[in-house]
């Protein structure tokens, strides 16, 4: 056994998420780290560069904490069941600050994980031609995005984006072991590319396994160890997201969160009752238990649709 | 609750007429809401073999309920394969994949699509999400199927931002970018079909829904819409088709709201 | 259930592999699909243009039989184990006729095909920079790489290296469904990328399975059906590399090849035994049997191992 | 068969100062032969938090026998993580490689490996593998083992063909290209152990194998070696070491030939 690399969400996030950093937040509208997310607003953490390929309304409790100063990302929004209004109103109003966002498309987000985490320097690419993306940048100023002329001469211009390499990363999966080997199954939206972009990645998970459990399905590793600072064990841990095998989204929570936040009174109350008045993830499931009722809590947990057992033998 | 699978709303009008445009055995990359519904609508009539995707990375899903996203876990077991964006956009990008479903706040005379902001980019009087897969699917599906609530402010003669590329200012403009894709090939809004023009690539009224006269259209559009010489009234679901589309593709009524 | 693609190797081959086309050879130093590689031979495909990250002594009969003019590759051997002495007199001598390489790293073939597979037109790498990979070029003239400078400012250069997509690809995986959705588990080596790059893929399997039997772990899935063109049953199709889970490498056999390929002479008495003389894979299988033993043949089969389940539940 | 643990080969004496070469809670890119047993030698001894990947994509693994290669399945139950080239070569490109080990058919005084040709490169003498993942290791692991059979064609000043840049013509000539990695540590030959002046990048003689002399080492060196003021005989292997390195690491004798 190497060193063991657990600790608590808040001691990984005291540790391992610095003001001013940029931090990568894994996750694609499912099994986001919300234990992570809830515990570094509760921290406080400040002038943060935030990126992911798309960010649903988890983002906008960090923006509406005011956690947030630079977005870079393709989408903050809640598809089609409503919209990140602190993400609005920091946009349209500057509430709490303004924020600068550096805009990309989902796939050039992708591309750009990528790149930083195969050592690419930057990927050509055919989205964003011709459109309003390339016409507006932030920070990154001219070196957001480069036209460039295909130098094997097709004779047409393609998009250079640049590789990501944040210095932090968060996600949640399955299961890990104290090493921080990483494992995920089901949809898996921006992983491995977005966490493998990082410099380091500190990961929550529904459970905490041993070593020889993760060399007993190799192939769903979707992050080796070496990359992973802290390992947090964290049982629904994505909630209000879902996780697959282990409960379903929790929509009607969600809802409530959107609506609640279209004022600021109204996020200020949702966020003292479900953030800043729990101490941890704990303190936020017995609360949920306690205000909906062990029923509902329970009707979340998956089903068994349990996969079928392949042969590693050699 | 007695459904009548004579009447049908704007929403079930326009989600039969989006199964319509798809072929059987295209590949089709689906988004939440309608055009999810309009997939497994043609993949239970008229296309059996389509297979739909997600950007998310699910493929060919068989779900037990209607998903209510595009990561909903539902769709993954008994998928072909789950894998990640990569995988999904990854398809779109190289260009195989035959269709697109897309949507926004705006869109205008040429087909190009705003998800950003109305007013200024700097300043704007309201704030939108984002492209997300937008533009990469506007980029380099063989063509895409828009999908709009028809209002005047949402079909402007020009787009506040250019999120996704259509036809730019009309006739071979698309053509000098190299996409792999060919844009937009109908605009399916709440009140009629649209297609567009293969010469000055400029959209046209080419049926009114049940209920929805021409002129109502007109008076909707943020500029002088041209009408086909063929106008008609686009043609009225199945009662079968209305059927499998309520009781079957959304029976909970995530995405059509029940009377 | 869509239609079948289920067909002999017979028939695949001669639909799909045309003479002069730019082939893919799928699998790395394993599961390489011999059953092509041999069906290839017998049907002397001509003018082929074979291309692979890497190659073992399979390419090595390949270029024997005469099917080759042209490789893209990075590598030619048997690691520690022996040349490939076809190749070697192919290059030296020009026997059976010179052929023509294109030769990159590694690494570079992957990005190659990863931007195949992506619609990503070059990739910048920092592979082959100084060396004489980039001294020599053969058919690709000065398309095989491009040296530019960083345009995001680095101060240095980097190699672009064009996508790669061949017309056809054929590769070997433990199960398909008969739609051509491919599974693989143990080591993936070139997979997915080579096989994603590729116009359209031939596949043989193990085993064919049901869709259903595809959808109870659809994470194993290497490559979804709608690139797959044939689906060809063989069992033991990898032999005489390994295929995790199913059988181990026959080293013996690998080296008794080696061995008799290092002439003219005994290259043809190897090929005439256990390629021209046999019409197909079920043949081979019973001449193997015949010659070493049923023993040996079921020594080669593996041992069970197998991984543990996880639960796609919702 | 009764194994004397003071006696040794020379391939037994390189494997042993390979894996001295290797410090505790290293990421090791490791190949077939010997700088497998290398590997397996330091994490059985000096380096228990040594983690050995293969560029096929095994990761951490932990056989149940000696793997006669990079793919070989016996590398896969146990490990930590089964994946491709991308992510075995991938973690090499991006610079998260510590170690890396490289050989080949000729190396030169500035530690530029040759795995292409002897002769000319449209008309060779000898026509060997090619780069594989050499190039890519050597170009951005942070540094590279070299292990070479030691004779005068092998060490000439300058390579026929340069697949795997070391200094190139030495001094800061690499530093210029911008790689991740820097280069070759050492030269592990048959003959002894060689290392690179900080100053010039000349390759040099650190030590002698036991029942080796310099003399020896500069008759089989293609140009005029350096030999280094300190130069000694390499420290012999510890006789614990041989008994692990021969019974646990290669108890079929794969690589190791059995006398």
């Amino acid at each position: 056994m190497k060193v063991s690399k657990v600790m608590t969400a808040k001691e990984a996030v005291a540790k391992f998420i610095d003001d001013g950093a940029m931090v990568m937040v894994g996750g694609f509208f499912h099994s986001i780290s919300y234990v992570f997310t809830h515990e570094i607003i509760r921290q406080q953490k400040k002038g943060l560069t935030v990126c992911a390929a798309s960010f649903n309304e988890h983002v906008d409790q960090l923006i509406g904490a005011g956690c947030v100063d630079r977005m870079d990302t393709s989408y903050v929004g809640v598809e089609v069941f409503g919209a990140c209004d602190c993400f609005r109103r920091a946009v349209e109003k500057g509430l709490p600050h303004k924020i600068e966002i550096e805009e990309y498309t989902n796939f050039a987000m992708m591309a750009r994980f990528m790149a930083g985490a195969l050592g690419i320097p930057y990927i050509p690419i055919n989205s964003m031609k011709g459109s309003d993306l390339l016409k507006y940048n932030a920070w990154m100023g001219d070196k957001k995005a480069k036209l460039m002329l295909d130098p094997f001469g097709s004779g047409f211009e393609h998009v250079l984006v640049p590789a990501l390499q944040p210095d932090i990363g968060y996600f949640h999966v399955q299961r890990a072991d104290e090493e921080g080997n990483c494992q995920m199954w089901g949809i898996l939206g921006d992983a491995p590319w977005s966490v493998r972009a990082c410099k380091k990645v500190i990961v929550s998970c529904e459970e905490i396994v041993t070593r020889e459990d993760i060399g007993r399905d190799p192939n769903r590793t979707i992050l080796p160890g070496y990359k992973v600072a802290a390992v947090v064990h964290a049982p629904f841990g994505a909630h209000p997201k879902h996780c697959q095998g282990c409960y379903d989204v929790d929509r009607p929570f969600i809802s409530k969160y959107i609506k609640e936040a279209k004022t600021v009174e109204g996020w200020k109350a949702f966020m003292d009752e479900w953030v800043y008045g729990v101490a941890d993830r704990a303190e936020y499931l017995k609360k949920y238990v306690d205000t909906f009722g062990m029923q509902q809590f329970l009707d979340l947990k998956a089903r068994d649709i349990s996969s079928s057992s392949v042969n590693y033998g050699f | 609750m007695t459904h009548k699978y004579t009447d049908f709303t704007l929403q079930e009008m326009m989600t039969v007429a989006a199964s319509r445009e798809i072929k059987d055995g295209e590949l089709v990359i689906v988004g939440t809401g309608l055009p999810l519904l309009a997939a497994f609508l043609a993949q239970k009539t008229s296309a059996p073999n389509l297979i739909a995707l997600y950007e998310s990375g699910a493929y060919d899903c068989k779900p037990l309920a209607t998903p209510s996203s595009v990561v909903d876990s539902v769709l993954v077991p008994g998928s072909a394969m789950a894998g990640g964006l990569m995988e999904g956009l990854g398809s779109v990008h190289a260009g195989d994949i035959d269709v697109g479903f897309l949507g926004g706040a705006q869109i205008d005379k040429h087909g190009n699509l705003n998800t950003h902001v109305i007013g200024d980019y700097h300043a704007p009087k309201v704030r939108f999400p984002g492209s997300g897969g937008s533009n990469d699917i506007g980029s380099s599906c063989k063509r895409t199927i828009v999908m709009m609530l028809h209002q005047k402010q949402r079909f402007p003669e020009k787009v506040d931002f250019n999120t996704t590329p259509g036809f730019f200012n009309g006739g071979k403009e698309r053509e000098k970018y190299g996409f792999l894709g060919g844009g937009p090939s109908v605009v399916i809004s709440t009140l009629g079909i649209l297609r567009f023009d293969a010469e000055t690539r400029e959209m046209y009224l080419a049926s009114y829904h049940p209920g929805v006269t021409v002129l109502q259209i007109k008076e909707n559009t943020g500029w002088d819409l041209k009408i086909a010489g063929d106008v008609h009234e686009t043609e009225r679901p199945d009662p079968e088709l209305l059927r499998i589309l309520r009781d079957e593709c959304d029976p909970t009524g995530i995405f059509l709201k029940k009377e």
